[in-house]
Order: structure tokens, then sequence, then C-alpha cells
């Protein structure tokens, strides 16, 4: 009997549900790969589930993965999911384990058997800009939002924050689609940004598929975004910020193993392994290539602040005073409700 | 194309029986029409008369049965090798397509149409073509613009394009003035004299019947009851072939009118727009009194229809009033109630009933939100509905296989009788209707014509509307003409001349 | 990369160049449901057809690497939809509109299901003709880079709109969806003038998915639609079943959707949810401002089961 | 119409000759429920064919299914989660379609009832919370009614087709409701999902006792079983009928048409707005960009195969619900796309929306044909 009951014991179930198609090229691949990542790791089993809403169709796919799968670690990776789905089955099964994609859970408001991780990849984003910066001609970089919320303000300041680092007359325009996924208008805002002017594209959207293409198409360069998409466009594309989250859910299952209890709140960036950057394309000149170096091993290090003063808002707020940094798990930048300047565009 | 040297070709059939799932509509019937003969064949309503001529026509699929055409037996799959072998047919539902225009039907009911047609070519030979046709009609509007008496005339011109030997004519002149159907079954005869045409006409009027056609075979319940030759049989002897010794209903004798009666309908100074938009109607001044029928004459589509729907509350009218009982008059519910108006148009399936709701229901909608003493409820009855229904049902003595049958399954003269039980069930003080015999057989007719009589006699307003001539003669008090619009001639009927009328129908007087 | 600042001009550039881009999609959807609707019936399914049709030229063109025969296998699979639709629909009682929901639901479905493995790959794309090597603007050349596909469908808008009156096919369509009484009378089978135009139909959609998947976008994935084909469909009647009315309609509303992101880059940020509702609310205005309650819908075909 | 007859079908029953009257009255009824169950088993073989083909076991498919659908309490509870919200979207499809409108834009009543039931859950907090509750229903039943309300006149007054107004003013109403819930109506506090401030939990509607699905399952019902009272057994509803099967007719018996159709689609769209009230309420606790899930257009589905009788929407809700349940399970078990569920469902809905064409056609089911037969 002594071997059923540790193959019993070792055999841990692990949900992943996805808000798209899981192999979207973006937001919801990564997860995917992350997840994929298990498949190996002996004792784990791994169910998965892909373009599941974020109404009461979540709870109860939560709670099938429980009771028909006996998952016991649970991760919903779209970001409402959180609240209120994930927190009213924190409620109801105390012994399984929720871990959300967000950095929303708190201490103070939130149950033990729930949290959180995130990468700080903004970051990111500023590699992104330091590149584009070095290559862009027009000095105007174009970038193709879904919504107005802090992740994405904090990737677009970050990334013209990065060209600015290169060039303070560097400009950003930001368009904003209203969704996370909508091909053909990514595909049309990505041509205004170019007929702008905008010679080096990015985008914050769950599929950047899209983006890139298109931008390829007509010529511009692309700095990626969730996933590795220079396959897209080998010669147009400088590098691109990913998500690293085989490490993140490999960190989790090893707790999980072992019997510890799971940390409720994890993030990192480059320096953890959270994030990576995908490998500099072809046409990232040599001056690029050094700052690019020079800042991520700077990054490495920790304690790299990409927002600090003096800054203003495109609206002329200060937003950072003379010698006010904010470092990457700053809380502050998690409510971020500006764009800096140098970026045309705004938040509602 | 038309060529009229053709020559006209006979058409028989043998042991043709057709069955409607497990109703046999065709039993066994066999009738010939031997070629450049008129042959009229006779029938109730329902008693398969269109059945017949469509199984020839290969618009049905006979059961069992066969055709030969000039005695060589022909195998007729659809309308399509109907007209390859000459034969045509005008249905008793136009089938002309509404939007495309008179040309287009033309052509495109050619059996031969090119795959690019060339209208410069086609226009030159149709206007070559109308120029031999006694009628003269526009063939550039389109088919849904033209009058009823227009497009009645437009199917038969097309089948004559066509260059038909043999031509079925389901009843052709229900929608044409006297003159019109002299016009057109004169043309179609000259033709059969000719020896260049052969033609079958269903009809139920029996003046036409004697006054144009050789021979005649009459079906009854399916089966053939008879054959004869024209110069041999009276109407009487027809009607017996056609029903058997029923009883024919008797119209009342006429309830002397009271000059002095209430002014029960009154329209002054109504203006409205048509259906186009472009015209409008205007009726100066208009009174029906309690006790008599007023009967209003006109070629369909000089502005009845309209009038009609302005009266019934369908179509907003530009100025004026209409008043009934002194009391304005909007045509909403509870006014028709209290007033108790009735209104029946033409074509009740289209234009009175939901085809697909029940017998039952169909003959509750007056009723169905009223209890038995006239308050207003907010919960109806199937019961009292069905109960309701079922009584009326045997009164007018409407032929339906059930209550719960849709009424849409209802033979044209039952649906009919439906709604003039609906209609005339109760207090009627104002009963205006719209051409009620339309399609009907005689029986059907005379009993109609009887109940629109004995409601006249209760002391009701009636104002009918009719393109039947005949009927109007035969009931009205008063004639009025209706031409384009308006009001333009009255006459009490002691003085009513069918000249005068029609004269004054076509507009010039 | 050379750009040139054209500033504010970006605006009714990017509409126009938006409206060739954009309105494709739509023009062969709406152009082959007027054909369907023509005929008499309504096929609420072409959002399906359109993306089965997207997902199957891009497989086609990713394992051929011709983005012809991708076109030719779109073209292909709509027609199997639409034949289906027709088949199936001539049975009494089978309500045309709910099949096509029915449909909506099965083709874009099996796109899923059978389009997983062609989300990665990349197909090569349609070729586009460009007419803007005149000016030395990149971005009229870009604005002015005009799609074959685009071409072909303002070339059959114009050919639909003159064979509807001057072809044998054109008024035998007409006849069977005005009056199928007629129809049988001069010997036309409705159901199968129906089938073919239902069929003819759905090859027009798959066209319009290729359009997406192999040119612009041009890429596959499950969010390749957003509503395309459904709105092509209602944009019919909006044209009142006119091909050069659904050219037009399927135009404006391109041009109309270009608006939204045109003016964000010129730097009109504020509401932009209100001005991505543009191609909507100019459409349901001027649908409101051209209905009247006492005319019919003019060039409603008669045995449409929408309009009856 | 005072003399009300009782049911004569009780009565036959308890007839001497009951048997026979018995079996007929099955037989009249049993058509309704044999054709489409049959059209369901067709389906699921059809598609146990697709599922052969693909290299998978139409058996573990179907146990799976049962297991995710309805084998256990826990799934039937999920099921009728999924199916709940439906019933409500269906009836926007079915009541117009009543009177002969094919209105296809439900989804916009849903997130504008969802906007309007935040806005006044979070402008009266601190009242009684059955107050609010009832407002809130009141306003987004509001909400959506005066929005298909709106489709209705356009129809009637303006002669404006309501399928494509409908949709139209879907989409309007969804980029209205992220205007809303991302600009003036935001939520600071709600960083990476703009939403309306959350409701305070008093004003949350809870689950049924005993169960894990919360009320308005209970107010789909009840919708149901009132809109079809409504229809068949009011003269509301009679005449709506009337003027559905011909509205013409219903002009000449001086029904008020214009009303009527006003009426109905405001009250269709007054349940699709209760519907998006119940998602806030209930489910989401805000108003956010998740109203727009798709329930508008899954209700076109669910009314027509309910063959726009709102008490054959609430089994055909309850099936699509399953069906959507036990998908997951598919996912997860079998290792098939989630775009099998939606073949699946194509397939099925194809076959039973075929099945009509078999009404009316088998003796079995008609005894006024029995005796001729033999
Ligand atoms: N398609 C059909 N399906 C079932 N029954 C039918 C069909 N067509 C006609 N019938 C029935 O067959 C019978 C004969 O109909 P038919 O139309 O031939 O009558 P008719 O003699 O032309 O009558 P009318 O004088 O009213 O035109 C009727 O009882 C009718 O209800
Ligand atoms: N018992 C009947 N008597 C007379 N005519 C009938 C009868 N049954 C059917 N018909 C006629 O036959 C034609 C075909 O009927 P059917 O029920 O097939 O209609 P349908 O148009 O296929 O129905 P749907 O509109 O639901 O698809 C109809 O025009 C109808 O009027
Ligand atoms: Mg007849
Ligand atoms: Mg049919």
């Amino acid at each position: 009997a002594f071997p059923i009951r540790a193959a019993r014991a070792a055999a841990a179930t692990v949900g992943f549900i996805y808000v798209g198609p899981k192999d979207d090229y973006g937001y919801n691949q990564a997860h995917a790969e992350g997840a994929a990542s298990l498949k190996g790791v002996e004792g784990i089993s791994i169910v998965e589930e892909e373009n599941v809403p974020e109404t009461v169709d979540v709870q109860k796919t939560m709670e099938s993965m429980i009771n028909l799968d006996g998952a016991s670690l649970i991760f919903p990776t779209s970001f409402g999911y959180f609240d209120p789905h994930m927190l009213a089955m924190c409620a109801k099964f105390p012994d399984v384990q929720f871990r959300h994609c967000g950095g929303m859970w708190n201490k103070d408001k939130h149950p033990m058997n729930a949290g959180s991780y995130f990468g700080y990849i903004g970051m990111g984003q500023y590699l992104n800009g330091v590149v584009a910066g070095h290559t862009t001609k027009s000095k105007k970089l174009g970038f193709v939002a879904a919504k107005p919320i802090p992740q994405v303000l904090l990737n677009v300041n970050s990334f013209l924050l990065g060209a600015r680092s290169v060039d303070p007359a560097i400009t950003c325009q930001v368009i904003f689609t209203g969704e996370w996924s909508l091909a053909v208008k990514e595909a049309e805002a990505t041509n205004a940004l170019i007929d702008q002017g905008a010679d080096v594209v990015t985008c914050h959207v769950d599929s950047p598929k899209v983006v890139v293409e298109t931008a390829a198409g007509r010529g511009a360069f692309i700095c990626g975004y969730h996933a590795n998409q220079s396959p897209l466009a080998p010669e147009k594309y400088l590098t691109g910020a990913e998500w690293n989250w085989a490490k993140v859910y490999k960190m989790f299952v090893d707790d999980l193993i072992a019997g510890k209890p799971l940390p409720n709140f994890t993030r990192g960036g480059l320096a953890d392994g959270f994030v990576k950057m995908s490998p500099l394309g072809p046409a990232v000149g040599e001056a690029a290539r050094k700052q690019f170096d020079a800042t991520l091993a700077e990054m490495m290090k920790g304690g790299f602040s990409v927002i600090k003063g003096p800054l203003k808002s495109n609206k002329g707020a200060v937003v950072a005073t003379e010698g006010q940094a904010f470092v990457e798990t700053a809380i502050e930048l998690e409510s971020m409700d500006y764009l800096v300047e140098g970026v045309v565009g705004s938040t509602a | 194309m038309s060529e009229t040297h053709n020559k006209a070709i006979g058409v028989e059939t043998i042991g043709m029986t057709m069955r409607f799932g497990a109703f046999i509509a065709l039993d066994d019937v066999s009738i010939r029409v031997p070629a450049g003969s008129f042959h009229a064949l006779l029938g109730e309503n329902g008693a398969g008369k269109s059945t017949l001529v469509k199984c020839m026509m290969g618009f049905y699929h006979p059961t069992s049965g066969e055709i030969l055409v000039d005695g060589r037996q022909v195998a007729i799959a659809s309308p399509r090798d109907a007209s390859a072998l000459g034969l045509g047919m005008v249905y008793q539902h136009f089938t002309l397509v509404p939007s495309l225009t008179g040309a287009e039907n033309l052509v495109i009911s050619r059996e031969k149409v090119p795959g690019v047609i060339d209208w410069r070519k086609e226009r030159t030979a149709l206007a070559q073509f109308m120029e031999r046709m006694p009628f003269k009609l526009p063939l550039d509007v389109k088919v849904a613009e033209l009058a009823a008496g227009e497009k009645q005339k437009l199917e038969i011109i097309k089948q004559l394009y066509l260059g038909r030997n043999f031509l079925v004519l389901d009843e052709p002149t229900s929608v044409l003035t006297p003159g019109e159907a002299q016009e057109v079954l004169g043309l179609v005869r000259g033709m059969t004299k000719a020896g260049d045409l052969t033609v079958l006409m269903i009809s139920h009027k029996f003046h036409e019947v004697t006054a144009f056609a050789d021979d005649i075979t009459v079906l009854r319940k399916g089966r053939l009851t008879g054959t004869g030759k024209v110069s041999d049989l009276t109407h009487k002897a027809m009607a017996a072939m056609m029903i058997g010794d029923q009883p024919i209903a008797a119209l009342d004798s006429r309830a002397a009118p009271k000059p002095d009666a209430e002014i029960v309908l009154k329209v002054k100074a109504l203006k409205a727009p048509d259906r186009t938009g472009l015209k409008s109607i205007d009726i100066a001044d208009l009174g029906v009194r309690s006790g008599e029928i007023v009967g209003i004459a006109g070629i369909s589509g000089n502005g009845q229809k309209e009038f009609l729907e302005v009266l019934a509350g369908q179509r907003p009218r530009n100025n004026g009033e209409v008043m009934v009982r002194g009391a304005a008059y909007a045509a909403t519910r509870a006014e028709a109630r209290a007033l108790n108006v009735r209104l029946i148009p033409e074509e009740p399936l289209k234009n009175a009933c939901a085809p697909r709701m029940t017998v039952a229901e169909n003959i509750a909608f007056r009723t169905f939100d009223v209890d038995g003493s006239g308050k207003p409820v907010s919960w109806i009855s199937a019961g009292a509905i069905k109960a309701f229904s079922a009584r009326l049902v045997e009164q007018f003595k409407v032929k339906t296989a059930s209550l719960s049958s849709p009424i849409a399954s209802l033979s044209g003269g039952n649906v009919q009788r439906a709604v003039l039980a609906r209609e005339l069930t109760g207090e009627v003080d104002l009963l205006i209707v719209s051409n009620p015999c339309f399609g009907l057989d005689f029986s059907a007719v005379a009993e109609i014509r009887a109940r629109i009589m004995k409601a006249r006699n209760a002391g009701a307003a009636v104002l009918l509307m009719s393109e039947d001539l005949d009927e109007l003669l035969e009931l009205s008090d008063r004639i009025l003409v209706m031409s384009d619009g308006a009001l333009v001639y009255e006459t009490p009927i002691a003085q009513a001349s069918v000249q005068t009328i029609g004269e004054h129908m076509a507009g010039h007087h | 990369m050379e750009t040139t600042d054209i500033g504010l001009w970006g605006v009714p550039l990017a509409m126009l160049g938006g409206a060739i881009r954009v309105s494709t999609p739509f023009i062969f959807v709406s152009l082959g449901e007027a054909i369907t609707e023509r005929s008499g019936r309504i096929n609420l399914g072409l959002e399906g057809t359109l993306v089965f049709g997207a997902m199957s030229a891009y497989a086609v063109a990713v394992m051929t690497g011709s983005p012809w025969l991708g076109l030719l296998a779109a073209a292909v699979a709509g027609l199997c939809f639409g034949l289906f639709h027709g088949w199936i629909c001539k049975f009494p009682k089978v309500n045309d509109i709910a099949i096509g929901i029915a449909l909506m639901l099965f083709g874009t479905g099996l796109a899923f299901f059978f389009g997983k493995p062609f989300i990665q790959p990349s197909a090569p794309d349609l070729p586009a003709i460009p007419f803007g090597a005149w000016s030395d603007i990149p971005q009229v050349q870009a604005a002015l880079n005009v799609n074959v596909l685009f071409l072909i469908g303002a070339a059959l808008a114009v050919f639909l709109w003159w064979a509807f009156r001057n072809t044998r096919v054109g008024l035998i369509v007409r006849v069977v969806g005005d009056s199928a009484d007629a129809a049988r009378a001069m010997g036309l089978n409705p159901n199968t003038v129906r089938l073919l135009a239902t069929g003819v139909g759905g090859a027009l959609a798959g066209i319009g998915g290729a359009y997406l998947s192999l040119y612009y976008p041009g890429s596959w994935t499950e969010r390749i639609s957003s509503g395309q084909g459904l709105m092509a469909v209602a944009l019919v009647i909006f044209a009142r079943w006119n091909p050069l009315g659904c050219f037009a309609a399927a135009l404006l509303f391109g041009g109309a959707g270009a608006l939204g992101p045109a003016l964000q880059s010129v730097g009109v940020t504020q509401g932009y949810y209100l001005f991505y509702a543009a191609p909507y609310i100019l459409t349901l205005i001027i649908m409101i401002a051209t209905s009247s309650p006492s005319r019919t819908l003019a060039g409603a075909p008669g045995e449409l089961s929408i309009t009856k | 119409m005072a003399d009300t007859v009782s049911s004569p079908d009780v009565r036959t029953i308890l007839d001497a000759r009951g048997y026979r009257a018995a079996l007929e009255w099955i037989a009249r009824r049993a058509e309704a429920f044999v054709i489409p169950l049959a059209a369901l088993v067709v389906g699921m073989v059809l598609f146990s064919l697709f599922i052969l083909a693909v290299g998978k076991s139409p058996v573990q498919l179907y146990e799976t299914m049962w297991r995710g659908g309805f084998g256990s309490w826990f799934s039937i509870q999920n099921s009728l989660s999924r199916g709940a919200p439906l019933l409500l979207a269906a009836l926007c499809v079915a009541l117009p379609a009543r009177l002969g409108l094919v209105v296809i834009g439900g989804e916009g009543a849903i997130v504008l009832g969802g906007v309007a039931a935040a806005a006044i859950g979070v402008a009266l907090n601190g009242a009684p919370s059955f107050l609010v509750i009832l407002l809130m229903g009141a306003g987004g039943a509001a909400a959506g009614g005066i929005w298909i309300g709106v489709v209705g006149a356009l129809r009637h007054y303006r002669a404006v087709n309501e399928t494509i107004s409908s949709l139209l003013m879907a989409y309007i109403a969804i980029a209205l409701m992220n205007h809303l819930v991302e600009g003036p109506l935001r939520d600071p506090a709600s960083l990476n999902k703009p939403s309306t401030q959350p409701l305070a939990d008093i004003y949350r509607v809870g689950n049924i006792p005993g169960m894990e699905v919360h009320w308005g399952l209970v107010v789909g019902i009840l919708a149901c079983v009132l809109s079809w009272l409504l229809i068949e057994k009011t003269r509301w509803g009679f005449a709506a009928r009337i003027a559905g099967g011909n509205v013409r007719a219903a002009q000449v018996q001086g029904l008020a048409v214009g009303p009527l159709i006003v009426g109905f689609t405001a009250l269709a769209g007054g349940f699709a707005g209760l519907a998006g009230m119940l998602e806030v309420a209930a489910v989401q606790g805000s108003a956010n960009g998740s109203l727009a899930a798709g329930y508008g257009y899954t209700g076109i589905l669910v009314a027509f195969l309910a063959r726009h009788n709102p008490l054959a929407i609430i089994p055909v809700a309850i099936l699509l619900g399953g069906i959507d349940a036990s998908g997951g399970l598919i996912q997860r078990r079998m290792d098939l796309p989630d775009a099998t569920v939606l073949v699946l469902q194509g397939m099925l809905f194809i076959v039973i929306l075929f099945s009509e064409t078999f009404y009316g056609r088998f003796k079995l089911f008609n005894p006024d044909l029995w005796q001729r037969s033999t």
C-alpha cells in the first residue's frame, strides 16, 4: 500500500485558465507555454481551459477543476478573473490554492489561499525603447495599446522613457483600440501611427501578431511584447519584452511538491527571470546594442528606476520631483494614471 | 415569340387523380377539350378546378392519370414542359413578378431567353407586338404599380406573347370591369374561332360561360359530374350539375328604404395620400343612412383601397373628417365597439386574418378581449373562444377540418364565411365591405349577399365597395362611382344604367 | 523608411485608405448576401462562413505557399457552406434565419477547431497594386496600395448591378426572390435557384474571409473577425439589396471605421469609444433618415422572410 | 365571453372510453417532445462521427459530457448557472418574434441594463437594501426596455428594419458602456480592470438557498412563465399574436399596433436589461467590460430553438448551459480545443432546427388520421 499512498500524495493537479485561445502568439500563449513546461514534472498533472470569459463561467470552471479534476492549485491568468470570481472561489474552497496573474492580492483584504504573481515587464518596454530610440529616424515612435489602465500606461511611459534616454526629442504616439483583441482595429491603428510618421512600433494587446505583421508590411521596425514574435518579421523585429512564466510556475509547483506553503505575493523582473528580452534582431545597430547591454546589466543589479524625477505628465503635472525615483517594485506605479511628457495621447 | 399562324391544339386528360396527403382533390377526372374550342370548367369552390388545370400545366404532379395533347400521350413534369408543348395558363392568383417591369416579366417568361438580354432589341419587338393587341399597357413600370385590371390584362398578353396554342384561364375576369371582361374574352374568343387557340376557362359567372364558351365540364368534390354543350344548357341546369339539388340562399326582399333614416356614416372633405405618395384621394361628401346599402363602383386602382384603408385606420389622412353617428371616428377598437362599426376588407385571408392562427382564434378577433356583457377582460379563455367559434362556425356553415386548424388551410369561400361570421355577429350599425364575393362560387355568393341584405334590413348602414357591377346593381340602394380618387357620379338604383356607370368608371363622361 | 509629415491630412487619408483596406470583406460578404437575399433567402450564417474562409485560405496558403490557392480554397469552402444552407432550407418549415445562426456557430467552430495549427505559421499575402506610385508621399502610396480583391469587389458590384437587369440569370434570381409562385409558373424551381444563389453567396463570403487572413490584417487568429460577416448581412438591408449600394455602404463603413484610430493619431483622444462607434451611429442615422412608414422598403425581395 | 368551458382534455381522460382518449391526448402532445429528442440523438450521432474522424472516442466524449453537464449535483448547478442568463436574453428575441420582429441586438440592452443598475446601486449607497435592489432591477429593466423599445418604435413609426437597427444599437450600447465604465463612471480604484464602484455587499443578489446558483435563475424562469401567460392567456398577448400574424388584420380590428409593438419590444428589452442587472448584482459586483459576454447573441439561438415559446426557452437554455458546462471538461479530459463545443452546438442546432420539417408529417401524432389509415 505504500507506493500507492506515495503516488497519491505526490499527484497534484494544477489548473490553468486562459481568457483567450492559448495559441494567440501573445498573452495567453505566454502562459500556456509556461504551463506546458510543467508537463514533464513528476507528480504534477496539468489541466487547462481556454477562452473562458470573465463571468460566472470562470467561477464554474474553477469549481469544476476542483470538483471533477481534483485541482489543488489554480492559476486564473486573466486580470478580470480576480474580483469577484477568484475571490468567491477562495472563500468556497479554503483548501485549494489560487494564484492570480496581475498583482492584486493584498494581505489585509484577501484570504491566504489566494495570492498573486506578476512580472515587471515595464523594464522590458524600457529596453524596447532604448533600441527603438537608436533605430528611429523620424524621432516618432508608435504604441498600439488596448486600454488606458495602469499596466498599459506604465508600458507606454517606459517605452518612451527608454527612447528618450537615447534622444530626449523623441515622442511616442499612442492609440488605444479599446479591446484586448480586435485584429482589424489593431491593424488600422498601426497604419494610422505609421501614417503620422512613426517608424518604430510596439504594442500592448493580447495578440501582437497583427501589429507586428502590419508594421513590418509598412516597413516600420517593431518591438515585440508578451512572446518572441521575431519569426513573423525577422528583418524588422528589433527586440521584445517577453514573459517567462515557465520559471514562475516551476517555482510554485516546486513548493507544492515539497509541501511548502506557496508564496502569496510574487513578482519579479528581468533580474528574477520573470521577464526576458527577445534576442536583438539584425537591424539593431552597434550603439543600440551597447546601450541595451549596459542598461540590461544595470537592471540586473536591481534598484533601477524607469520613472524618476524630474518628470512631468503630458498634461504638465509633476509626476516625480527632482531626485524622486520609483523602483520597479514601487506600489505607486500600480495605480499609474498618466502618460509622461513626450507621449502623444490621453488616458481617457 | 408570338406567331399568330400557330394552330390551336386539343388537350385531353384521362383518369386524373390527385391527392394531398389523405385528401383526394381530384378523383379519376377525364375531360376533353378539342382543338379550337372554348371550353368552360365549372364547379364550386374547392371542387378541384384549379388542381386539375395545375396538373395539366405540370405545376402539380398528379397521383395518377394521363394527358394527351392532340391525341398523343405526353409527359408534363413541369410548367416548362407544358410551355414547350404550347400550353399556357393565367393563374387564379397573379403570377407576375411584382418588382419586375412588364417588359421584364414578358421577356423572362419566354422559353428561350438569351444569356444577356439586349433590351433595345426586345423593346422594339415588344412595341411591335403590343400594336397588335387590343389594349394598351405601360410595359416600363413595375408590375406592383399596376392596377389589378392592368395586371390581369398583362397576364393574358403574356400568354399571347408566348404564342400559346392552348390557354387556360383561371377566373380571368374577376378583377375586370364588364367592358374589360368583354374585351379580353372577346379577343381570345376570336382567336379560337380563327383556329389559332384553344381556351379552357374556369369561371363562376354563368353569363360569361353562355356568352363565350362552346362546351362545359363540371366538377364536384373532385369528381366529374357532367359535360355538355353550352347551347343545350340553362344556367339552372349548370347549377344543378355543380351543387346537386341543394337550395340556394335567396336574397331577402328589400325593406323599403326610409329617406329620413339617421345618417350613420358621414365623410367630409377627406384627403389622403395614395400608395405611391404621388396622387391623393379626395372624398368631398358621402353619407350612408341606416338601412341602406351604398355601393361604390370603380375600376380597381382608383383609390377605393386607400379610402377603405382610411376608414380602417390603416392610412393617415391629411385632412377632412369621418363621423359615425355624429361622433368623430378614428377606427380605434373602442370606437368601433361603441358605435358597432364592422369592416371587411377584400381578400380577407390577406387583410383580415392571421393565416397561421387557428380558425377559432380568427373568429374570436373581435371578442377575445371582452366578456359576455362587453366588459373588458384581461385573461382570455381558450374554452370560451372555442365555444363561441363553434357556434359561429355552425351558424355560418364554415367548412373546416377542426376549429384548431390554421385558417390558411381553409378554402377562400370558407375564409370569407368565417370572417363574415365574425363581423356580422352582434349588433351592426355600420358595415363597410369590400369585394366580399371575389372568387367565390355562385352558391357562396348568394349566401354572402343574402347576409349583407339581412344586415341592411336589420337597420345597418352598409357601404359596399365592389369591382363587380352586377353585385352592386343587385344589392345597392344607391351607387356612387369612384374615379381618380374622387366620387364622380351618384345614382339611385332605380335610375342606374350600366352604360352610364361604366363611362364614369372609365373616366370619360 | 522615409516619411513625410502630413499632419491633419492624415485623417482624410486614413479614412480613404481605411475605406479601401477595411471595406473589402464587407463588399464581398454583402454582395454575396445580396445575391442570396435577392433570391428570397436570408443567410445569417455568413459570419461563420467568413471565419471558415479566413482559416481555410490561410491554411491552404501556408501548406501550398500560394495565396491564390488559399483564395480558391476559401471560395470552395464558402460554396459548400452556402450550398448546405440552401439545401437544408428547401425543406418546408425550416427557418432560414435560425439555420443561419446555427451555421454561424458551426462555421466558426470548425474554423477554430481545424485552425489551431495555423495560428503560428506565416502565409504569403495576396498581392496589392501600388496605385499611389505617382506620389512621393509614402502615406499616399500606402493608402493607395490597393489589393486586387478590392478591385474585383468593385467590378463585381457593378457587374451584379448590371446583371440583375440585363441577364437571364439575374432576372431569374429576381423572379424567384420576388414571387415563388410566379417562378413555379414559369417552370423555375425556386429551391434550385436559391440553392445556387446561397452557394454563390457563401463562396463570396469565403473570399471575404480570405481577404482578412491573407491580406488585411493578414493573419489567422481566432479573433480575426469582429462581426464583419454579421454586419455585412445587415448592410445589405441598408443598401436596399442594390449591389452598388452594398459597395457604397461597405466603403462608408470601412471609412468610418478608420476614423477612430486616425483621430487619435492626430491627437483627438477624448472619448475614443464613441469614435469607434461612428460607423454604427452613422449607419443608423442614415437608416432612420431614409426610411419612411408610408413606403414599403423599396427593393425588398417579396419572398424574404425578414422583411415580409 | 362569459361561458367558460373547463378544459375538455381532462374530462375526456376521465371518460368511460378513457383509454383511447388518453392515447389520443398523449399522441397529440408527443410530437413536440419526440421530434426534438430524436433530433438531439441524431445530432449526437453525427457528432460522434466527427469525433471518430479526429481520432477520439465518442463514448468517452459523451461520458465526459454527461459528467460535466448533468452527472452530479455540482454539474447540474453548473449547467443551471450558465443557462440562467440565457433565459432572459432569449426572451428579448422571443417576445418581439411573436409580433413578427427579428430582434438580434439584445446584447445592447444587457450591457446598458448592467450599467444603469450599477450606477443606481452606487448612487443610492446607504439606502435600505431591498429598495436599492428593487430600484436597480427597475433601472436595469428600464434602460434595456428603452433601448429595445426604441428599436420597436423605429420599426413601427419610421419603418426602420428592426434586425439591422437592433444590431447597430447593440454595438453602440457596448461602446457607450465602455465609455462610461472607463470614463465618467469609473471607480478610480479599479486599476487594471476599469469598472464602476463595487456594490456594497448588502446590495448583492445572492444564491438560491441550498444551491450554488444565484436568484437570476428563478427570475429568469418566472419571466419565462409570465411571458408565456402574457402571450397565450392575456388579451394583450392575443392582440400581439394577431399583429404578429398579420399587421393589417390587427389594424382592421382597431388594435393599437404601435403601442403593442413598442410595449412588447420594451418588455423584451426590459428582460434583457434585467439580465444585465443580475449580472452586475449577482455575479460581477460592478459594471465592466465583462458585461458584454455574448449572452445576447446566444439568446437568439435559444429563442429560435424554442420556436419563440417562452416555456420551451427554459429547457433549451438549460441544455445550452449543460453543453457549455461540459465543454470545459471535454477540453481538460480529452485534449480537444474549446472549439469542439462550438462544433457540437452547431451540429445539434442545425439538426434540431431541421427537424421542424417533420412536424405534422407523422400519422402517429395525429389521431384524426388514425382511422383513415386502416
Ligand atoms: N397544396 C395543397 N395542399 C393541400 N390541399 C390542397 C392544396 N391545394 C389545394 N388543396 C385542396 O384541394 C381542394 C381543391 O382545390 P382547388 O384549388 O383545385 O379548388 P377550385 O375548384 O379551384 O376552387 P376555387 O373555385 O375556390 O378556386 C381544396 O379542398 C383545397 O383545399
Ligand atoms: N390543407 C391545405 N389546403 C390548402 N392549401 C394548403 C394546405 N396545406 C398547405 N397548403 C398550401 O400549400 C403551400 C405549401 O405549404 P407549406 O406548409 O409547405 O408552407 P411553407 O411555405 O413551406 O411553410 P413555411 O413558411 O413554414 O416554410 C402553402 O402555400 C399553403 O397555402
Ligand atoms: Mg381555383
Ligand atoms: Mg418554407
